[in-house]
């Protein structure tokens, strides 16, 4: 495999070393007193003490969450070409939900998808037998160059007003909407998840410093940190 | 000059000023709140403001003003005068008359010593006057040259008004940006606004309302109509209007209005925006207009409605309009005796019947005779008597074009003098969006002209008057905006069209254009009362041919003030008429600037973060104690406390770098290596899969933009590295060329995907056993190899480059594993004394081989040939390449400068941009610099004149005064041959 | 003494336009009027300025009036040195007080990449007598005591470029005293005049068309900066210029605590107090071209941010009015001056962000021009040509500096 | 923030989300005189009035595409993706993509 070393995935205990893939902000989680478990090879924050508290606040005020540990994979060709590799239904703007991945169209040639870590390896297989036989297609693992965190809530609105010109008022910015925008002065990429549950994405290099603007607004906003495990809930609670 | 008289205030106690409670009174009078001014104890009530609690206190001067140090008093107060500018704090230009007491504030007076009531600075004034006509420092202290700095250090040292805080590290106040996207903005909450912010929301649209009013309801709380201004702003809110307040717009940039709502910036953008910010009233210009005691009747009225306060004991009103009628019938009521009102208009005006609502018949004239107050008509105001406030008022007859009639005048005596010169649109939001200020002869003063797409005006800015219209025009607006949207139906359109035809029914009021100024002869009067520019100056200005208005503003900085025009842009623009013969439409006006209201920096500031690039092993560094400095928008440990042993480390045993900054790129297709080969002056499509080569990347015009490495990783990918602070912009350049050529290749950045090591030094390959099982030997492989294998269970990519000139390993791997690669690389490297190394050891050791770092050793200028790179470029490639014909253009030019290396004959070491001097003159310049221990000698690189470059050439470095010998060098310092790292 | 006080006109009313002169001056900026005044020095008088709008309506009215001459070419250095040697004994040459405080002049590096073009400069300054040296964060301190200068800083400032006899002047009034200059020198200043046309035969400037009708000439100088693009293809010479707006803004009047220029290139702000006590701060350009001289919020907020680090206690003080320029951009950043393919049609433009500086030099350099027909040496490496010939002065890469 | 783009794939953004690639400037086909070069790399038509030039959605979906803007209003009349015709040259303008050459920043 060409790009493997791209893939965190592909890591593997060997002569003694026990490598574990960690967040550019694992220090300033385990700071905020973030409980920090090894999942699919990721050390990730599950929780913050209280799943409980932490869902509250979500419905309450907001929630923050890292999230890098999600799997990115990004499919570059002709726009015929990607039309069949990807799911049915998705247009300029709007992401599509499909297999428990979010398949999110940076526009017609470019198109990034995101899956949970367990589910990579499948994925990637199944991208690169696509691209394999589909001329001028190409497949980059991008995981570990785009850092995520998500805002959720009702203040998370709020707080992306604090950070970027995206207009996420819910007629502009509908479910599923996906938008590469500025975030804190910075390229990213904003995912309305669901609800008011947003997934911004954006050059890992940058996390320690969108760390602090983000949560810098959201302290301000009556945010709390949010781990792994209520998110799961979340989440569980929209696809319902 | 005579010693100026050091005038004493007479401290004659005025009644309490206090009234009764106010209908809509603003202050809470159960509590009380404290603070200090000028040192002593004030009290006030919440809801106070600092110049109402002050007034309250029996203060009459508020503060001095700019030039002659005259005593001033209130205005407006509605934050347009400069008149109670003071410092709160460490903040100046706080406007006293709008800002809210607050238990324990410091605030002081602005621009006067040792006191407000007593300023040896009024000198200017007594003695000034014919002294210091408008531009008057451009004429003095020409000779002797010296006389002019000295000087300006006195002028510097009574210049300005407020003062600014101690140093400190860092800000106090977290102000906050706050982006907010809506159908509809409305600006400006008196009727007009609120009326048009509920139409449009009830016809469906998301509408956002700001008011720069502690609350809304614009002039209506001036004239008491508290209860229309309540159930106005109920009617809006209950329509889902998100009505901001105190909340100042600032300017239009574009469709984008930054709104100023205490420590948030909102940055609001709508699809449509009404301005209703109604209108501006004028003063009176007159001999000692600017007296203590002279008040606009919006000021007096504010002070009786808002604040309970007698505004004064007698008063004169002068006016030019019904503004002043309805303020005497209102300050009778506040309990002032009102002597006389001089109306400029003639007989019979005033007494048309208004729909005032309140039952009473016939005008205010008729009411005011009612009450038997005196009213002259065709009367005025032509000066203000009294020493620092004032005693009486010179009223006179005046006939239409405004000069005073002989024999007229009459004195009143009066403390309280109410002025008002009728109204300016405040129009400067609009005339910032686009709209072109048109004069308009009826009412003698300058429209918003023809409105942009998008823009609607409502209320006294749309010329509006009094009555119902301000709530009509309000009306039709807000629905225009909805209709735009495509919001209402028929119904809807009918009524807005309904209402525009009964505003254009309706009567202009009757008014006097004041005279451009009256009294001349009498005292000064003043025009702007920032800037201390009197009528006089305008004329005498245009007499020394500063004859068009944007030339007289300049020479007497007229409208240059705080106010920026609020109280003296049609003042000055009527004298400039006066003073030129032109008609007001011919003088015109000035532009129109944001911020509308000055607003402090720390607001626009917002937050304080600085985006910053960090390496996933960054934390480590810091862990190393390591010096952590900026190299383009990345954080980089420069060394780590002891850069020379960092560097013979490298040298005799091994050393590990972080080089994850480098830009780095993977481009995957067929026409990638031809790709590649178009964009490169050598040739990369016969890269041997494995194999590794340098690329230096040109402009078209053969320019260095950038270097790096370039490794085929299989027939169709290529892995390309880029300086750190060029990364952007090489995919940037990448993504363009590939729209142009559309070939069959695609382009990913993973900058930030990969973090990078270089594990350098003779004892790298036993290190790198204990971490790898890849065959590392020199044999499997080669310098300049690249492979693919797990180090310390991580997949990583291996390329033996050798930047640093040492046998070499850099690992590029998933930047998720940095610290755990970085640690295992640390760990198995302890035994063979590893040590990490920073950039400044980095740049001594890439200099020892001659590496150039691009950007440094090369400017915008260099080209491969001048820059000692003429292998590079392969002009016999079959195709063409970016920069091809440049390069061959250059190759048949004699080069300015050359890029040689150097050898100082001396152990000193120049600083790097020291010049190469020949001739006693600039011939090039030192562009790297170091002393190596390693070859016990001081080295560098530096561009000479052609006839230098060559080898054992003695040059000269003129370095801070010092003159450095060096030779001439044009091969690598250290293993020229290259045998370590091919070891 | 009694002359000080009594009103006398500074130049003529506005008279009609004649049917020929033996130079038009296109534009009534600082460039345009230095180089009548120095015409009329030497006796050329029958020379007209034609400004579009009023005297100093361009960037000679829009400027942060930073005056300095530690350029990092030597051709740049000697030229703007003259300059403001110039600028120096301006006030007695036109008995007419500019304002000049020659109060000194900081360029801030925040890197080791900055500091090392700085030092460039400084040297090359040194051998060309220009007074411009590297000092340290004492000396700093010393020189601009109100501003941040420790390591807690965002960009910790690491050393700065002092040059002494760097400085701010009165913009305005420098238009003033060379159009008084001029117009007591004979030549005629023709206010709300433009230039929609230049008549050519045989390879030669014949004349231009104005909204004010016909006029015939010898020579055509086109001293109108940003707009010089439009002039320059009348004429039909193509130029290697985009057109930038360049914003600054002013505060409310301060008690004067900063006597010292300030300029960051890191962190693009530009921060000097006036005699008036207003801070004086700019940036740098907008990247894309514009003839729109309208400021933008982004400039605004970028530029209060990068002021406020370097002295946090200005949080409180308010930005009383902002503007935009334009700003005549050239390829390597140094100016285009002198003769074109074009006979008689003289051209001085590329003056970006830094041309105000260069009013008096231009002014007599093109006047000597005008005068012997020869080049005069100081200003022959700014030659139009020397893009044809790819041979760049390039003060580009003195990357720290747009001032 | 001042006047607004748009993107032909994300949709209208503050122009501050892209980087300004210069009016499009045709690149010689075949090897052009020394002259003729320099014209193209250095000369402009910096027109008053309705221009073609690049844009880089440089915070967005990194995408290049060109719009027509009128440079006395900075009114944009319209954007489009190229169409490839090539002749284009690159965004080598001060400020532009290119953003510091080695630090060098304008002026
Ligand atoms: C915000 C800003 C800050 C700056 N700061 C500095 C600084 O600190 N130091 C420094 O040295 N420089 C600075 N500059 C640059 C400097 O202002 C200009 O380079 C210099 O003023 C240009 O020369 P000028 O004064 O002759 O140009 P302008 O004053 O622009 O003169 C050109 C004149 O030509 C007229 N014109 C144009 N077209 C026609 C026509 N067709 N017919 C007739 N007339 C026409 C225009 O109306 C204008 O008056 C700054 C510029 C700006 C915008
Ligand atoms: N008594 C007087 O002197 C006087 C003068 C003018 C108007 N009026 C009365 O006012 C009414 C006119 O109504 P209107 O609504 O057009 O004007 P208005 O003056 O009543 O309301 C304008 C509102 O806009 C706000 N505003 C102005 N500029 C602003 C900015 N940049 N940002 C935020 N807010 C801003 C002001 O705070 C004010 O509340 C009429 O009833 C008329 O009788 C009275
Ligand atoms: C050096 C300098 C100082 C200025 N000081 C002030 C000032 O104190 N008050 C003010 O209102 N404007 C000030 N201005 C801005 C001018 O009022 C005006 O905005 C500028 O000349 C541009 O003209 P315009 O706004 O008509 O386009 C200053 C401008 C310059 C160049
Ligand atoms: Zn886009």
């Amino acid at each position: 495999m060409t790009l493997e070393f791209l893939s965190p995935d592909r890591a593997r205990v060997q002569m003694g070393f026990e490598p574990v893939a960690r967040s550019a902000v694992e220090r300033a989680l385990r700071e905020a007193g973030a409980r920090l478990e090894v999942r699919d090879g990721w050390s990730v924050a599950a929780d913050f003490g209280s799943i409980d508290a932490e869902l509250r606040a979500c419905k309450e005020a907001a929630g923050i969450a890292e999230c890098s540990y999600l799997s990115k994979l990004e499919l570059q060709g002709p726009g015929d070409a990607l039309a069949q590799v990807m799911p049915a239904g998705i247009e300029p703007g709007r992401s599509l939900r499909s297999g428990g991945a979010w398949w999110c169209p940076i526009h017609p040639e470019r198109l990034l998808v995101l899956c949970p870590a367990s589910a990579t390896d499948t994925m990637r297989e199944r991208l690169e037998r696509d691209v394999a036989d589909r001329a001028g297609t190409s497949l980059v693992e991008v995981t570990t160059g785009l850092a995520a965190f998500t805002v959720t809530g009702p203040a998370s609105r709020e707080i992306l007003a604090r950070l970027s010109a995206l207009d996420t008022r819910p007629a502009s910015f509908p479910e599923r909407g996906f938008a590469p925008v500025s975030v804190a002065r910075i390229p990213a990429m904003v995912l309305r998840e669901g609800g008011d549950r947003f997934l911004v994405l954006f050059g890992s290099a940058y996390a320690d410093y969108v760390w602090t603007a983000l949560t810098d607004a959201g302290r301000a906003l009556g945010a709390s940190l949010v781990g792994a495990d209520a998110l799961e809930r979340l989440a569980e609670a929209d696809d319902a | 000059m005579t010693r100026p008289r050091l005038e004493r205030l007479q401290r004659t106690e005025p009644a309490p000023a206090r009234l009764g409670p106010q209908p809509g009174e603003r202050i809470d009078r159960a509590t009380e709140l404290t603070f200090t001014f000028d040192g002593k104890l004030v009290r006030a009530h919440p809801g106070d403001t600092i110049a109402s609690a002050l007034f309250a206190a029996g203060r009459r001067t508020f503060s001095r003003s700019f030039k002659y140090h005259r005593p001033r008093g209130l205005l407006c107060c509605a934050g347009q005068c400069p008149n109670c500018l003071v410092q709160v704090g460490d903040a100046a230009g706080v406007r006293a008359c709008t800002e809210p007491v607050r238990e324990g504030m410091e605030v002081h007076h602005l621009n006067a010593t040792p006191s407000l009531d007593l300023d040896v600075m009024r000198a200017t004034d007594l003695a000034g006057g014919p002294f210091t006509p408008p531009g008057f420092y451009y004429k003095t202290f020409i000779r002797p040259r010296k006389a002019w700095p000295l000087y300006e250090k006195v002028l510097r040292s009574v210049a300005g008004l407020g003062r600014i805080g101690a140093p400190k590290p860092h800000r106090e106040s977290r102000t906050d940006y706050r982006r907010r996207h809506a159908d509809v903005l409305v600006v400006g909450g008196g009727p007009a606004g609120l009326v048009s912010a509920a139409r449009a929301a009830e016809l469906g649209a998301d509408v956002v309302l700001v008011d720069e009013g502690v609350e809304p309801g614009g002039h209506l709380l001036a004239e008491g109509r508290h209860e229309l201004a309540c159930a106005l702003a109920q009617r809006a809110r209950d329509a889902g209007v998100d009505l901001l307040a105190p909340a100042a717009a600032l300017g239009n940039f574009d469709g984008i209005v930054p709104v100023w709502a205490g420590d948030t910036l909102h940055q609001i953008r709508a699809r449509r925006q009404v301005a209703a910010t109604g209108a501006i009233e004028q003063p009176l210009i007159f001999a000692g207009n600017d007296l203590p005691g002279v008040m606009l009747s919006g000021g007096a009225r504010r002070l009786a409605a808002l604040y309970a306060l007698r505004p004064g004991e007698v008063a004169v009103v002068a006016t030019c309009d019904d503004r002043g009628l309805e303020a005497a019938l209102a300050l009778r009521e506040a309990g002032v005796r009102v002597a006389a009102v001089a109306d400029l208009r003639p007989a019979g005006a005033g007494t048309a019947a208004l729909s005032r609502g309140d039952g009473s018949s016939g005008g205010h004239a008729d009411a005011l005779r009612a009450v038997g107050v005196e009213l002259l008509h065709e009367t005025t105001v032509v000066k203000a008597e009294g020493r620092s406030s004032v005693r009486a008022a010179v009223l006179a007859s005046v006939d239409p074009s405004g000069r005073e009639r002989p024999g007229t005048r009459r004195l009143v005596e009066c403390d309280l003098l109410v002025v008002s010169g009728g109204e300016v649109p405040a129009g400067s939001l609009l005339l910032q969006a686009g709209a072109r200020a048109v004069y308009d002869p009826d009412t003698g003063r300058f429209n918003a002209g023809e409105l942009p797409e998008g823009v609607h005006a409502a209320g006294a800015v749309a010329g509006a008057r009094d009555g119902v219209e301000p709530e009509l025009s309000g009306s039709a607006a807000g629905a225009d905006a909805a209709h735009a949207l495509g919001l209402g139906d028929e119904r809807s359109r009918g009524q807005a069209n309904e209402e525009r035809a009964r505003l254009a029914r309706s009567t202009a009021p009757e008014a006097a254009p004041a005279p451009a100024v009256v009294g001349e002869g009498e005292g000064k009067c003043f025009v702007c009362l920032c800037e201390d520019v009197t009528a006089k100056d305008i004329a005498y200005s245009v007499g020394e041919g500063f004859d068009s208005i944007e030339l007289a503003k300049r020479y007497t900085t007229v409208t240059m003030g705080p106010c920026q025009g609020r109280m003296c842009q049609l003042a000055s623009i009527r004298l400039m008429a006066r003073s030129t013969g032109l008609s007001l439409d011919q003088v015109g006006t000035t532009t129109a600037r944001p911020p509308w209201s000055s607003v402090p920096m720390g607001v626009l500031a917002g937050r304080p973060f600085e985006p910053a690039k960090r390496s996933s092993i960054h934390a480590r560094h810091r862990a190393l104690g390591a010096t952590v400095m900026w190299a383009g928008d990345w954080r980089r440990a420069y060394d780590y406390g002891d850069p020379e042993g960092e560097v013979l480390a490298v040298h005799e045993r091994a050393g590990l770098i972080d080089v994850s900054t480098l830009g780095k790129m993977i481009l995957q297709g067929p026409e990638a290596g031809a790709f590649l080969d178009r964009l490169y002056p050598n040739r990369h499509a016969n890269l041997k899969v494995g194999r590794i080569r340098y690329g230096v990347l040109g402009s078209d015009s053969g320019r260095i933009m950038d270097d790096g490495t370039i490794c085929r990783l299989a027939q169709d990918a290529f892995y390309v590295t880029t300086t750190s602070s060029g990364a952007e912009a090489v995919e940037g350049w990448f993504q363009w060329w590939q729209t142009e050529w559309r070939m069959d290749v695609r382009i990913t950045d993973v900058t930030p995907a990969l973090a990078a090591v270089n594990l350098a030094g003779p004892r790298a390959r036993e290190i790198m056993a204990a971490l790898t099982d890849l065959d590392c030997s020199n044999e499997a492989f080669a310098y300049l190899d690249g492979k693919r294998a797990h180090v310390a269970g991580v997949p990583a990519l291996l390329l033996r480059i050798g930047f640093v000139g040492e046998l070499g390993y850099e690992i590029h791997f998933p930047a998720a594993f940095g610290e755990h690669v970085w640690d295992a690389v640390m760990e198995a490297g302890a035994p063979d004394g590893l040590r990490p190394f920073g950039l400044e050891p980095q740049r001594v050791l890439r200099l020892q081989k001659m590496h150039i770092l691009v950007g440094q050793d090369t400017d915008s200028e260099s080209n491969p040939f001048d820059a000692a790179m003429p292998w590079i470029v392969k002009l016999d490639k079959e195709d063409d390449f970016i920069g091809r014909w440049a390069l061959e253009q250059a190759q048949g030019r004699e080069p300015v400068g050359k890029l040689v290396g150097f050898t100082m004959n001396d152990g000193a070491s120049p600083n790097e941009g020291a010049a190469i001097v020949v001739d006693e003159g600039p011939a090039g310049r030192v562009t790297s610099s170091r002393f190596s221990r390693k070859l016990g000698r001081a080295i560098g690189m530096a561009w000479v004149p052609p006839s230098l470059a060559r080898d054992g050439a003695a040059i000269e470095i003129a370095d801070e005064g010092r003159r450095l010998r060096a030779e001439v060098t044009t091969t690598p310092f250290y293993d020229p041959d290259q045998e370590r790292l091919r070891s | 003494m009694r002359d000080l006080f009594r009103k006398r006109r500074m130049w003529r009313p506005r008279g009609e336009l004649r049917d020929r002169y033996d130079v038009v001056i296109i534009g009534g900026g600082s460039h345009g009027l230095a180089t009548a005044y120095y015409l009329a020095q030497r006796g050329i008088t029958n020379v007209a300025v034609l400004e579009k709008s009023y005297i100093g309506s361009g960037a000679a009215g829009r400027n942060t009036t930073i005056l300095r001459s530690n350029y990092r070419t030597p051709e740049g250095a000697r030229f703007y040195d003259a300059s403001v040697k110039l600028y120096d004994g301006l006030s007695a040459e036109l008995d007419f007080n500019v304002l000049f405080s020659q109060i000194g002049h900081l360029t801030l590096s925040h890197t080791d990449r900055a500091t090392y073009v700085m030092r460039e400069r400084a040297e090359v300054n040194r051998l060309l007598g220009i007074d411009s040296r590297v000092i340290g964060s004492e000396e700093i301190k010393r020189l601009a005591p109100a501003m941040q200068v420790g390591e807690h800083a965002v960009h910790p400032i690491q050393a700065a470029l002092y040059h002494p006899p760097g400085g701010i002047i009165r913009h305005d009034a420098v238009v003033w005293g060379f159009a008084r200059g001029a117009d007591r020198g004979g030549v005629e200043i023709h206010p709300y005049t433009e230039v929609t046309g230049i008549e050519r035969a045989n390879g030669r400037v014949s004349g231009v068309q104005t909204s004010r009708g016909r006029v015939q000439a010898g020579t055509v100088v086109s001293a109108t900066a940003g707009w010089s693009t439009l002039l320059a293809e009348m004429a039909g010479v193509p130029l290697p210029i985009t057109t930038h707006i360049l914003q600054a803004f002013v505060t409310e009047p301060l008690k004067p605590f900063l006597h010292v220029v300030i300029v960051s290139s890191q962190m693009h702000v530009y921060i000097s107090q006036t005699d008036r006590g207003e801070l004086l701060v700019g940036a740098e350009i907008e990247p894309w071209t514009t003839y729109r001289q309208q400021g933008t919020l982004n400039f605004l907020q970028e530029a209060s941010r990068h002021t406020v680090e370097l002295f946090p206690q200005l949080e409180h003080a308010r930005i009383l009015r902002s503007w935009a320029g334009l700003c005549d951009i050239s390829p390597d950043y140094s100016p285009i001056l002198g003769e074109t393919e074009v006979g008689g049609f003289l051209v001085s433009s590329g003056w970006g962000t830094y041309g105000f500086k260069a009013a008096p030099i231009v002014g007599s350099t093109l006047a000597e021009l005008v005068a012997t027909g020869r080049t005069p040496e100081l200003i022959e490496p700014f030659r139009l040509e020397r893009f044809y010939d790819d041979r760049l002065v390039s003060e580009l890469a003195a990357a720290a500096v747009s001032h | 923030m001042s006047f607004l783009l748009t993107c032909p794939h994300c949709g209208t953004r503050e122009v501050t989300d892209f980087a300004y690639g210069g009016e499009v400037v045709s690149r010689p086909v075949t090897r052009p005189s020394a002259r003729a070069l320099n014209a193209y790399n250095y000369f402009r038509a910096n027109v008053a009035g309705v221009q073609r030039e690049w844009w880089y959605h440089r915070s967005g979906c990194r995408t290049w595409f060109q719009a027509e803007r009128d440079t006395r209003t900075n009114e944009v009349v319209s954007v489009h993706l190229p169409s490839g015709d090539g002749g284009g040259r690159g965004p080598h303008e001060p400020g532009a993509a290119h953003g510091d050459l080695g630090g060098a920043t304008v002026g």
